[in-house]
């Protein structure tokens, strides 16, 4: 089984100038991966697939992740020369950097023939708002068909070229992307009423007080309803 | 023979008929005995109607190793001393009435859409056919509701108009699943009406006449002092009984064909937009459609009232039938525990080219064991069921062609 | 004598009512109600055997014929309801029923309905069937091969009809 | 032979029929109102305090309102607040007690993760499943009294667990005590030796519970509260 | 910033129009289908029936939007999103340990599975050892969960079929009896929440074992008797052969995992590809399909029940003593380094994965759950076209979806 460095020198050989960089994954489970650029996204998958010596022929998981802005303080050591001659001070200078936010989705191949373990390749997008597009690799391996609709469905991310790009979880009509770390829970469902105190305060508002002056019959009470 | 004919359990229920009706005069004592014979027939096969349900949930529970609806009990019986122990739940008795209540109190819908006359019509010709047919099975001895020359015949004219009904429901209700399950069930109930009346006419030609009386009193006497006459007996009788079981499953929409109610596809079939009392009733005409079937298959194959052995003949006739009868009900409640259901083309397929098929040859069958008459029985038997079995096997296993269970491989 | 006049009424007011209601599926099943009618006259007049064969044959089978030419032919529920196109086809529609109506009246009332005196014949099953196979038995075959020749064409036309679909 | 499927089919139904009279594998239905099913002892349904003296119920909660619970709980259906002042729990120990604890078992799902991260054994899963009620709010808010269940209580629904838990608690008590002793001996040494050395603050372990006086000796049979049904 | 607004860019063809067979690269037309999308008018117009989220056959809340040509299936658009509580959201919004609970209500047909694929998954993210004794008793759990899903598969196609009930029942009594095992162990019979990271929760007891050896002694005679009622039954070798037939190439492109993969003929069992817990010490067959339909699907799981008896009973040998817990384990305080780990487990349905992504905080950054039912869903339109509407419903059953699953 060829070792993620190995897969990304052959791939480099194989389609120069292709942006493939190796990602490290520092967790215990050493399940390190690529990340290729969205361009050839298609051509190298079509390659992973058809390779005799990788024959990745199906494609266990796909995943999106999201990666909102991040403030990074970077701290670096300068070392200020002291005005009065004496040793210079190093001084820890806290730089506030953003890290611009993407979208990712993660790709777990497996190889059916050979039996081998997952090669993981991740593709990004440029950001989170309008540059969301990414190649979609339905057509090399049809399982990822429901879980890049979910994927769309669930984070915004748009395939291109996938067949059928429809909302696959939530129904036509919702606006929104639940999944993003950005998700604001909308608030007009007609809240039921539980014994949670939070939730209380919540249905409170949603259940105008009755009017003092107006006739008994308009306060919502239950005999009211009858 | 004679000496058993005038036992008192025997002509018991005539004379009591006769007793009732003796002091009219001519015209009205005919109406008289029609209409005792009527309320006597509606009386019984109505309350086995309401019986059967409850038997029917019973034995489907039992073999599915839970006890089946013993929860409704009839009022006051808890107060009886002796039947104290039921705690008024007497094992569910209480269920049909039950059932029937909530029939009637349930509110009838009928969809706007509807065609008010046939909606309403479909359930009462059902019903009114399937009674009909009630008209001229022999219960016993000399009890036979209407005695009629080509009374087989009017038996199938009868059961034959039900299509009617079952279209006029489907078609009605303006509905686009009951139009579906309604064309299924006509093309299922016209498809298995033919073998129906192809496996009959082996009896009509040996008994040699079309009347049930006649049928009966053809299969009344023994084989050396104990084997009797019944034509299931005879290997064309045990194919055409057969044949006909299938057939009248296939006929009262039971289970390998209930196809037009097929719950997993289409909701309810033709009986989608009918509830209360008219469901109630197309379930009546349902059970009473199976009870007659198997009441014909009873005079036709198995005997009618004949007891089984000559010294059993001190047991009053209509016990006999009633045994019979329930015997071949409790057949078809086994078989709706156990069978899945048919596809609609196999459906068709096993009508056209396994059922009529194997009808005509039984026709063949019939006329070689009638011709050989001079050979003796063992010879003749066997001949007539070499020529049933072959082409049994034959066709069957076109039926079955190139599925057979299969051996698997395991990977290491 | 009134069993006779109710049920003749019964007859004539089916078929009246079949030829002029709207909805084509009522006027079938007013026929098949036609037919009932007309087997009941059959066991009135003592022959059960054509009574039950009417029965079987017309209220099961030609019914069910009938209804399904009606349902294929038309394309959806609504359009059942005829609507005579103009008036004058209406009008040459009654002309022409009305000639014909005039030749059966006349051959009925031309007929000599002397009244029967002797019984109607009581005829046994057993003698209708030995005359049907024996006597008539050449007549009996050729309906039968009819009848094959018939429903061989239908089969053949309709898995005709089956191979050019698929 | 073209049938013989469906008779072996049959026959098995067959066979289930008339099994299910005489033979106990082949009827599996216990009509449950009648006859009521022996629970396994470590069936679990919503948690219940535990208290440990059996007659006033309110008086001795284990729980100390460490609110551990209230963090680790999947659904977050547990509300507790602490309560200002200390009273003295079982073992005579100053203790934090909960003035409010709710459960709103509208919400809880039964996991018993609460049971599994509680310190102190104070919170254990009940056994009683027959608790509907018709009102969808405050009955289904249980709070601290209605939780609130004997020590007794819990030795009857789960004799083994009740017997562990018993024992771990009364040898972490004699442990609490030896320490204890040593170090009113340690501090008894110290003083007699540098008479004004400063009174060595007394060093009760934080964790669990205090030197414990005897065990209330468990009576001998407790007036158990039947866990009545609350009101409709 | 919300994405684009409307939900389906101009770039994708707009959803009212079903995808045509031509765009699924690989997909084989079903034998005697004669696809006839358009509605020509001769032969009538299609009738559109939505065999929707209250229809008695479909496992749940899911549904089949079908156009029918007859009884033909013309197209079949499977919808869900009826059962979705995005349990993956609340999946990172809570700890490692309060996911768990919460993975019984993914299939909650067999929630043992999961809970052991959940805990896997953070072993190998947090490098975290398992004691000897909790993987024996962990695979003994696994494969009593897979005979529970096989029984009642079999009982559930045959419901489909069309039997009254009678063989759902026998699963039924056989499945009571799997779950009163797991009621006494883990207190509840179907929400185990039985496995933590690095063992398992409870040390069963001596007795519990015997009861354990004495349900694998009886299961295969109930096996017997279920199959003498249902394999060699004529109808059900009517019904089921040659329906729903899938091909091992598109079972492989499409991802198809579990017994479905197997029944096409593709020999690929995690519990030997992976050789995870202790099941490469112990030998047991994989049973591989010839044709992929129905029927064999269905009898697929009937063989791998008499293999994991097998395995049981070699398992129940020679169980350990020994901790049930690694005893370094933290119950409450799990703060796995930085970092990502995909762990995979042979579920009675599939391949069900769990892939966390942690950054060091008690809460999982990303927690992703790999059904398999919802995946196997993907080949449910290339299954069912050209065959009539009643095949439509049985292979729907033969794929065994539990919506829990599907719709997360």
């Amino acid at each position: 089984m060829q070792t993620p460095e190995q897969i990304r020198d052959r791939l480099l050989a194989r389609f120069p100038g292709a942006g493939v960089t190796f990602v490290a994954n520092p967790g215990a489970s050493a399940q390190h991966s690529l990340l290729l650029a969205a361009s050839e996204a298609r051509a190298i998958a079509e390659f992973l697939r058809d390779d005799p010596e990788l024959a990745l022929d199906t494609c266990s998981n796909v995943t999106g992740v999201d990666w909102p802005e991040k403030e990074i303080v970077e701290t670096i050591k300068k070392n200020v020369p002291d005005p009065a001659g004496g040793p210079d001070k190093v001084v820890e200078e806290k730089m506030k950097k953003t890290q611009p936010g993407c979208l990712e989705v993660i790709y777990h191949l497996y190889s059916m023939s050979r039996k081998q373990g997952p090669v993981v390749i991740r593709l990004r997008t440029g950001n989170r708002t309008d540059n969301v597009t990414l190649p979609s690799l339905t057509p090399v391996w049809r399982a990822c068909d429901f879980q890049e609709r979910e994927v769309y469905d669930l984070f915004g991310i748009v395939f291109a070229g996938h067949p059928d790009l429809r909302r696959i979880l939530m129904w036509d009509g919702f606006k929104d992307h639940p999944m993003r770390k950005d998700y604001v829970d909308p608030d007009d469902f007609e809240w039921e009423p539980t014994p949670h105190d939070d939730v209380l305060e919540r249905a409170k508002e949603h259940y105008p007080a009755a009017p003092v002056t107006a006739a008994p019959t308009a306060s919502p009470t239950p005999e009211g309803k009858a | 023979m004679s000496a058993t004919n005038d036992a008192f359990l025997e002509t018991f229920p005539v004379t009591l008929r006769d007793a009732a009706t003796n002091w009219l005069p001519a015209p009205w004592n005919w109406l008289a005995q029609g209409l005792i014979a009527v309320v006597a027939v509606l009386a019984i096969f109505g309350s086995l109607f309401a019986i059967l349900t409850l038997v029917e949930r019973k034995a489907l529970g039992r073999v599915q190793n839970r006890p089946g609806p013993n929860r409704t009990g009839l009022p006051y019986t808890a107060r009886l001393p002796w039947l104290k122990f039921t705690e008024g739940k007497i094992f569910g008795l209480g269920q049909p009435m039950a059932d029937g209540i909530k029939m009637l109190t349930k509110e009838d819908i009928v969809p706007r859409e509807a065609d008010q006359v046939l909606h309403f019509i479909a359930p009462v010709a059902m019903l009114a056919m399937s009674l009909m047919t009630f008209a001229v099975i022999p219960f016993g001895r000399n009890l036979v509701p209407v005695e009629l020359d080509a009374s087989v015949l009017y038996f199938f004219a009868a059961g034959a108009a039900t299509e009617l009904a079952v279209f006029m429901a489907g078609w009605g209700s303006r509905n686009k699943f009951a139009l579906l399950a309604a064309m299924r069930a006509l093309a299922q109930l016209i498809s298995y009406e033919l073998p129906l009346i192809l496996s009959f006419v082996p009896v009509v030609m040996i008994a040699g006449s079309l009347s049930t009386v006649g049928i009966v009193a053809a299969q009344s006497s023994w084989h050396w002092g104990f084997i009797p006459h019944w034509y299931v007996l005879t290997p064309w009788g045990f194919a055409g009984f057969l044949i006909f079981m299938v057939s009248a499953l296939a006929e009262s929409n039971r289970s390998p064909f209930d196809l037009p109610e097929a719950e997993s596809e289409l909701i309810a079939g033709h009986l989608t937009e009918y509830s209360g009392f008219k469901y109630a009733l197309f379930f009546m005409a349902e059970y009473l459609g199976m009870t007659a079937l198997s009441g014909m298959a009873v005079t036709l194959f198995l005997g009618g009232w004949n007891a089984p052995l000559p010294f059993l003949q001190f047991i009053p006739s209509y016990v006999w039938f009633a045994v019979k009868l329930l015997t071949l009900l409790m057949g078809f409640i086994w078989i709706r525990a156990t069978l899945p259901r048919l596809r609609m083309d196999q459906l068709m397929h096993l009508s056209w080219k396994f059922l009529v098929p194997l009808c005509l040859v039984n026709l063949a069958n019939t006329t070689v064991w009638h011709l050989t008459a001079s050979l003796p029985l063992a010879v003749r038997w066997l001949l007539c069921a070499v020529i049933i079995v072959a082409p049994f096997t034959l066709i069957g296993r076109s039926l079955t062609k190139g599925v057979a269970p299969r051996t698997y491989r395991y990977a290491e | 004598m009134i069993a006779f006049a109710v049920i003749a009424l019964l007859i004539l007011a089916s078929a009246s009512l079949a030829m002029c209601l709207r909805n084509l599926v009522h006027s079938v099943l007013l026929l098949v109600a036609n037919w009932a009618g007309i087997a009941v006259f059959y066991l009135w007049a003592g022959a059960e055997f054509v009574a039950f064969a009417q029965l079987l044959v017309y209220v099961g089978a030609v019914s069910m014929l009938s209804l399904f030419a009606v349902l294929l032919t038309r394309r959806s529920f609504h359009d059942l309801d005829i609507i005579p196109e103009s008036v004058s086809r209406a009008t040459w529609a009654l002309l022409t029923a009305g000639a014909v109506a005039g030749v059966l009246i006349g051959t009925i009332l031309g007929s000599p309905f002397g009244n029967v005196t002797e019984a109607a014949p009581a005829v046994s099953m057993r003698q209708l069937g030995e005359e049907l196979a024996g006597t008539h038995v050449a007549g009996l075959l050729v309906v039968g091969i009819i009848l094959t020749v018939a429903l061989l064409g239908g089969v053949v036309i309709a898995s005709k009809d089956k191979e050019d679909k698929s | 032979m073209l049938g013989s499927g469906l008779l072996q089919g049959l026959a098995v139904t067959a066979k289930n029929l008339v099994g299910s009279f005489h033979d106990p594998a082949r009827y599996t239905t216990v009509e449950y109102p009648e006859v009521k099913e022996q629970l396994p002892e470590s069936f679990r349904n919503f948690p219940f305090l535990v208290t440990d003296n059996a007659t006033d119920p309110m008086g001795a909660l284990r729980c100390v309102a460490c609110q551990i619970c209230e963090k680790e709980c999947p659904p977050q259906c547990i509300y507790i607040e602490k309560s200002k002042d200390k009273k003295p729990d079982a073992t005579g120990k100053p203790q934090l007690y909960p003035a409010v604890f709710a459960i709103d078992t509208s919400v809880c799902m039964s996991c018993q993760i609460c049971v599994e991260v509680c310190p102190f054994d104070a919170i254990k899963m009940d056994q009683e499943f027959e608790i509907a009620t018709t009102d969808r709010f405050s009955a289904l808010l249980l709070n601290r009294e209605q939780l609130a269940k004997p020590n007794t209580y819990f030795h009857q629904i789960r004799p083994t667990e009740a017997a562990e838990v018993d024992g771990r608690l009364t040898a972490e008590r004699k442990a609490a005590e030896e320490k204890a002793k040593a170090a009113a001996a340690a501090k008894a040494a110290a003083a007699a030796a540098p008479k004004p050395a400063a009174s060595a603050v007394p060093t009760a372990t934080p964790a669990a519970t205090a030197p414990t006086a005897p065990k209330p000796a468990a009576a001998a049979t407790p007036a158990v509260p039947t866990p009545e049904k609350p009101a409709p | 910033m919300s994405a684009p607004s409307e939900n389906s860019p101009s770039a994708v063809r707009p959803p009212s129009s079903g995808a045509d067979p031509s765009a699924f690269p690989g997909l084989t037309s079903a034998p005697g289908s004669n696809i006839r999308a358009v509605n020509d008018p001769f032969h009538g117009d299609l009738l559109e029936v939505s065999m929707g989220p209250h229809h008695p056959s479909t496992h749940g809340v899911f549904r089949m939007m079908v156009t029918l040509d007859g009884e033909v299936v013309v197209k079949l658009k499977p919808v869900f999103g009826y059962l979705h509580r995005n349990h993956e959201k609340l999946g990172e919004n809570t700890t490692y340990l309060a996911s768990m609970p919460y993975t019984d209500r993914l299939d909650y047909l067999c929630s043992m599975t999961n809970n052991w694929a959940y805990a896997l998954a953070v072993e190998k993210l947090a490098g975290q050892p398992v004691p000897e004794r909790a993987e024996y008793i962990r695979l003994i759990l696994a494969e009593l969960t897979r005979l529970l899903n096989h029984v009642c598969l079999a009982g559930f196609l045959l419901q489909d079929c069309g039997a009254s009930g009678t063989p759902l029942m026998y699963a039924f009594r056989e499945r009571e009896k799997i779950l009163d095992l797991f009621e006494s162990l883990s207190g509840s019979r179907m929400m185990c929440n039985y496995q933590r990271f690095g063992g398992c929760r409870i040390d069963p007891s001596a007795e519990w074992l015997d009861r354990v050896r004495a349900l694998v002694a009886g299961f295969p005679r109930f096996l017997d008797e279920f199959e003498r009622l249902i394999t060699g039954n004529e109808i059900m070798m009517a019904r089921t052969p040659g329906v729903g037939c899938l091909s091992p190439k598109l079972a492989i492109s499409a991802g198809i995992t579990g017994p479905m993969l197997r029944a096409a003929g593709v020999d690929y069992d995690l519990r030997k590809v992976d050789g995870y817990g202790i099941y490469p010490r112990y030998k047991f067959r994989v049973p591989l399909g010839a044709h992929g339909d129905t029927y064999d699907r269905y009898m697929i799981r009937v063989l791998e029940m008499r293999e994991s008896l097998g395995l049981l009973e070699q398992v129940m040998k020679d169980i350990p003593g020994g901790p049930i817990m690694d005893p370094k384990a933290k119950l409450r305080g799990l703060r796995p380094k930085a970092g990502e780990a995909y762990g995979r487990i042979e579920g009675p349905k599939g391949e069900i994965g769990f892939f966390l992504i942690s950054d060091g905080s008690p809460n999982p950054y990303r927690y992703r759950v790999r059904p398999p039912s919802f995946v196997n869903l993907t080949v449910l339109e290339d299954l069912c076209l050209g065959h009539t509407i009643a095949d439509a419903v049985i292979i729907l059953g033969s794929i065994d979806i539990v919506l829990g699953e599907v719709d997360r």
